[in-house]
């Protein structure tokens, strides 16, 4: 279980570092684009289930922001947040999530499944784990051709307790390529507490088993996770093989869009709320009097996405017989 | 009795099991304390505690080689796959070790084990979360099918699988949750392998399962009044296959249509019509007739997704020629 | 050109794509050092290397996902799962990610993945390593589906699936091994989709895949000195699926006969009877046939499994009854 | 990978046990068993495959003998000696193998499937892990009656690197299964050497990621593997959850009857054989002067191996019809 953490920590105890502006605009844009979906689906504009990442951003935006355009990123159907960070233009994330011809994949994915190879953002997968060794194929085309390309595996804390994560880890580390994987530990899995599923209290433990380092991060610490990240794939580049990093962090909504989330303890989601990773850099970025003041990145990140949903609710509806396309790409 | 839907007379026909017979119990992700993912486990864990209602890490080869396990030393166990998809990661343990392990010990185990899961298309879930994957499991001997379509069939289908000795995969289609229905006491005594008729015609014989079986239905009424009379048949279970009632109606109609919701290639739809035509042959007075989904995975864009499936205006269309041909 | 055998002309294949391509490579459980489990990666380790053969844990899900990954970045791999049946153990990277990934992204990725599987019955090696597992696999839109029944079909089909920029699962008949025959320039060029005519008759079209097209070929000949006249038809890849060879014989036969190595259920032989009757039915003169193995699991006795798969002397009985319905 | 082993070990070093002749017969059984096996291939008696098991008998005895007759073992195609070392008749197994009517399965499974659930033997299985969570099962069936019970499952150590290991140790765990997994650790996966296909040096020390002790032992010392597995049994009986031991051991013979083991270095094989478990047992039973001395023990297994082999040469073959029987157990 998570050491109860102090509301700051080390990483930003002595002032935000410079480019601390950007990590928040980037979790702004995820912040606001998920309030966006979550009134989108509350309001009945989109059908389906979606699975929003509120309070988790400084996961993916430090992990993302760690990596080049070359480097590859996978992730979840929790995945909004990290397929912005690597890089993904926001109109298209919400006309794909709106189904519409102007998305991401045309509507033919839809929330779970956001994917914008152009800026590296492989996919979003599913089925749990089913990721995993997706990212260490992309990993071995860059060590095969000798790229220092590194890839990237965003997977919640359930995930590490399927087959395909254990397969993954060990053929990475067997080969030593260049990928991380990296847990985004938001603490349960669907309405099941970790606790009540895994056996041992740190998931970075595992990577011992593996034979590769396991490095553990306060996921709501955005500095911190970059830190992190950035040693990990300095390792990867150089072909020092995989590392496994868990983040701990607080999922501040429901499983699902139709999840209240009662199950939680009292008390649990405010202590969270108190450690919010935009809050923990904001303080941070006052406290140092950073320029532009985190205010005003608030303010643009909202401007952005809201021109973002207003050029994706003005795309058009895909025609239906594109639904025939894409099975194959040469001729069946 | 009272009206219920199908997404909570699975509790119920859970519940009945389980205090009719303390070795039956429940395994799946959230089936307990949350009640399920999609609610259809609600209150059992209340009622039965921790021992009889099991969470389990997501794990689903573990899930069900546990069930399997258990099932050989004596438990009668209902697994539940939350989504039907996710039978891909536990594949082997269906295919390879339920469906085979009383064969290969030449019968010396028996698997009473029931796999409940979440199918179908319709409600935006995409392609990873949408599929008809009854079709997997059609060429795998030694598993069992029900495939439920209305309410009572589900209490009594569910009922029937969990008493059975052999290994049931139960299918419940998650846009049929909201569907209400009563069950009796009657519904109790659903055999495996037994069709039910939905309504009775004599021009054409349209045989359909789950969300299908009320489109045809609708479709029936729609042709009705054009003056096609259609029977309508749900085979609630695809192995054992009521053929004897599809080709009873075959005797009258002398024309089937099936309509289903997946593609073509390796339905059981696609094997009814093969095995209606070679037993049947002299039965048919026009081609028989797949009413099926495209051959592409489910697309998410409502749009594009209901296109995608069989609507009932396409059913009408369809069989309208038929009939005409 | 000189004498091969089905089992080695495997490697000579993937070594001329490898040779021809420089992002082909192969990955698996001892293809490399050890030459492959069935020996039929042989030699390539020497020739090209651990970083173009890699010998792989044993862990199919992250064999087929790095092929996946690897593919999608720009890779061309095949991958080889040992026996069909351990698919179930990869199923859902197989089905759920390889199979849709494409089409979920809105064709943003290529896959051209080759996944070489060593398939069916007959062998002694009982039912967790004997099924006809291809039948697993035509419901899953997104995969194509290559069984290759001669040394140049092999050959010429897996050039064909390597250098397709779509998921080809080619499936390698472990009772055929030992088969001869010739690789000729020709060869090359096997499309996926295109039938090959083994033998033209006027009385029954016989359609068969791998061990049983063989074993029609031979029926054939029996039942020509019987004066019945059989076209053989081997459709060499199920999915694309070449109905119009089918079709085009039928025009001349009026008869329909499949003999395929598995149960009905689900079967490629049952959908092809299906689109056959639902698109030619006034070509049919006799009801259609499919002469397919029991609905059980491979049994392991010799006795047993050779009463299991259908023999040539079963399929000349049920094709003489055929043609004289 | 594995120290280098003295020729006796600790606990063989001051002579054999009381019960020493009883694990010494049994891998006796088992040794003349697989020759036989190896010969009925030979000469083209049997079809279809075979993996045996010589020079890992430690294992399979040391375990079974651990074991009380309502507890359960699951184990793989290399299997025979665990089946018989769990108390299945050994003209059964030969019937099974030459797939006669009077095998174990009526010969529906052969040598990959022996299974013997009367002896709770409960099955060979020839998918790589997929027998562990079948364990896990029936572990949990005597925790849910309060047995007292344990259920093992003997596995290879190439099997360590398949999701299903992982998804089996994990959830026995979580709910302390009374289940020990141990490893039959013969040094290689096929023709692969465990170095390359698995990226730690011991093998039990996976069992950290599961919140599980995790036990070695050196696998030709039946009575080390004998002692180990007691107190794992011990613990699980007592609801202290499960163990995960490792026993080196070594193959003998080649994977499976096609395979002349050409890959393994020089003098690996020499090496191993001066180790051989039945060797070994018996070199400190004579140091110990001990009663029946070995000769006789392996005299009378050899006559007991002789006499099965030809009752099961007797048996009919099965009638064509019963391989319709047995899909189902209720009417289908
Ligand atoms: C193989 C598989 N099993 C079950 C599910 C259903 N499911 C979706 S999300 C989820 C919980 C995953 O938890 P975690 O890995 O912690 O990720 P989080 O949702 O918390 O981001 C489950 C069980 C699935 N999608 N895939
Ligand atoms: C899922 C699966 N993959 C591959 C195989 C093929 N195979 C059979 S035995 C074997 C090696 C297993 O090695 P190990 O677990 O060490 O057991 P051993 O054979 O050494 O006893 C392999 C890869 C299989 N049977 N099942
Ligand atoms: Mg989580
Ligand atoms: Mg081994």
């Amino acid at each position: 279980m998570p050491v109860e953490l102090s509301p700051a920590t080390a990483s930003l105890a002595g002032g935000a570092p410079e480019g601390a502006a950007d990590l928040l605009r980037q979790m702004w844009r995820i912040r606001l684009f998920e309030n966006t979906v979550m009134d989108l689906f509350t309001r009945g504009l989109v059908r389906g289930s979606t699975h929003l990442c509120q309070g988790q951003e400084a996961v993916s935006v430090g992990a993302c922001a760690a990596l080049r355009p070359s480097d590859t990123m996978t992730c979840t159907y929790r995945g909004h947040g990290a397929v912005i960070a690597k890089g993904a233009p926001l109109d298209a994330c919400f006309g794909e999530i709106l189904g519409r011809a102007g998305g991401l994949c045309g509507g033919k994915g839809g929330s779970m499944h956001l994917t914008d190879v152009s800026v590296g953002a492989l996919g979003s997968n599913a089925i749990v784990g089913a990721h995993l060794p997706i990212s260490v194929g992309a990993a071995l085309t860059s060590s095969y051709h000798g790229r220092g390309d590194v890839s990237v595996a965003i997977f919640g804390d359930g995930a590490t307790n399927i087959g395909a994560f254990h397969e993954s880890l060990n053929m990475a580390s067997v080969w030593r390529l260049p990928v991380v994987f990296l847990i985004e530990n938001n603490q349960y899995g669907e309405y099941s507490p970790l606790r009540s599923t895994t056996p041992i209290d740190r998931l970075a433990d595992r990577a011992a088993g593996y034979g590769m380092p396991g490095e553990y991060v306060d996921g709501n610490d955005v500095v911190a996770v970059h830190a992190v990240m950035e040693a990990a794939v300095a390792r990867a580049r150089v072909g020092q093989g995989p590392t496994l990093i868990e983040a701990d962090t607080y999922r501040q909504v429901g499983h699902s869009r139709s999840d209240p989330a009662t199950y939680r303890p009292a008390g649990e989601l405010d202590r969270w709320l108190a450690r919010d990773p935009i809050t923990l850099l904001s303080d941070a970025m006052r406290a140092g009097g950073a320029h532009p003041p985190p205010e005003d990145v608030e303010r643009e990140a909202a401007a952005e996405v809201d021109a973002a949903l207003r050029r994706a609710m003005d795309m058009p509806e895909p025609d239906p017989a594109s639904r025939l396309r894409d099975v194959y790409g040469a001729a069946a | 009795m009272t009206q219920i839907n199908y997404r909570k007379v699975i509790a119920v026909a859970i519940a009945d099991a389980m205090r009719a017979d303390p070795d039956v119990f429940l395994i799946g992700e959230d089936v307990g304390a949350a009640g399920g993912a999609f609610k259809t486990t609600a209150g059992l864990f209340e009622e039965f505690g921790p021992r009889r209602v099991r969470d389990t890490p997501i794990s689903e080869q573990a899930i069900v080689g546990t069930a399997i396990g258990a099932a050989m030393t004596g438990l009668r166990p209902i697994a539940e796959i939350m989504f039907a998809d996710f039978a891909g990661v536990c594949f082997d343990q269906l295919a390879n070790q339920l469906a085979k392990y009383r064969y290969m010990t030449g019968g010396q185990v028996r698997l009473p084990v029931t796999v409940r899961m979440a199918n179908g298309a319709g409600a935006g879930f995409a392609a990873q979360h949408s599929q008809p994957a009854e079709n997997w499991f059609l060429n795998i001997p030694g598993l069992k099918i029900a495939v439920p379509g209305t309410v009572e069939d589900l209490y009594g289908l569910l009922r029937t699988a969990i008493a059975d000795d052999d290994p049931v995969l139960v299918f419940e289609h998650k846009n049929l949750f909201a569907l209400k229905g009563e069950v009796s006491a009657d519904t109790l005594a659903i055999p495996l392998g037994k069709a039910t008729v939905v309504r009775e015609g004599t021009d054409v014989t349209i045989v359909a399962i789950q969300q299908m079986r009320h489109r045809a239905a609708e479709a029936a009424d729609q042709l009705a009044a054009e003056g096609i009379s259609a029977t309508v048949i749900d085979p609630r279970t695809l192995v054992p296959f009521d053929d004897e009632a599809v080709a009873d109606s075959l005797r009258r109609t002398h024309r089937l249509a099936v309509v289903q919701e997946a593609p073509h290639g390796g339905s059981w739809g696609a094997s009814l019509v093969a095995r209606m035509t070679a037993d049947n042959f002299t039965l048919f007075d026009a081609p028989p007739l797949v009413i099926g989904a495209d051959e592409t995975p489910v697309p998410y864009s409502p749009g594009l997704e209901d296109a995608w499936l069989p609507s009932v205006s396409r059913i009408v269309s369809e069989v309208r020629k038929l009939v005409t041909w």
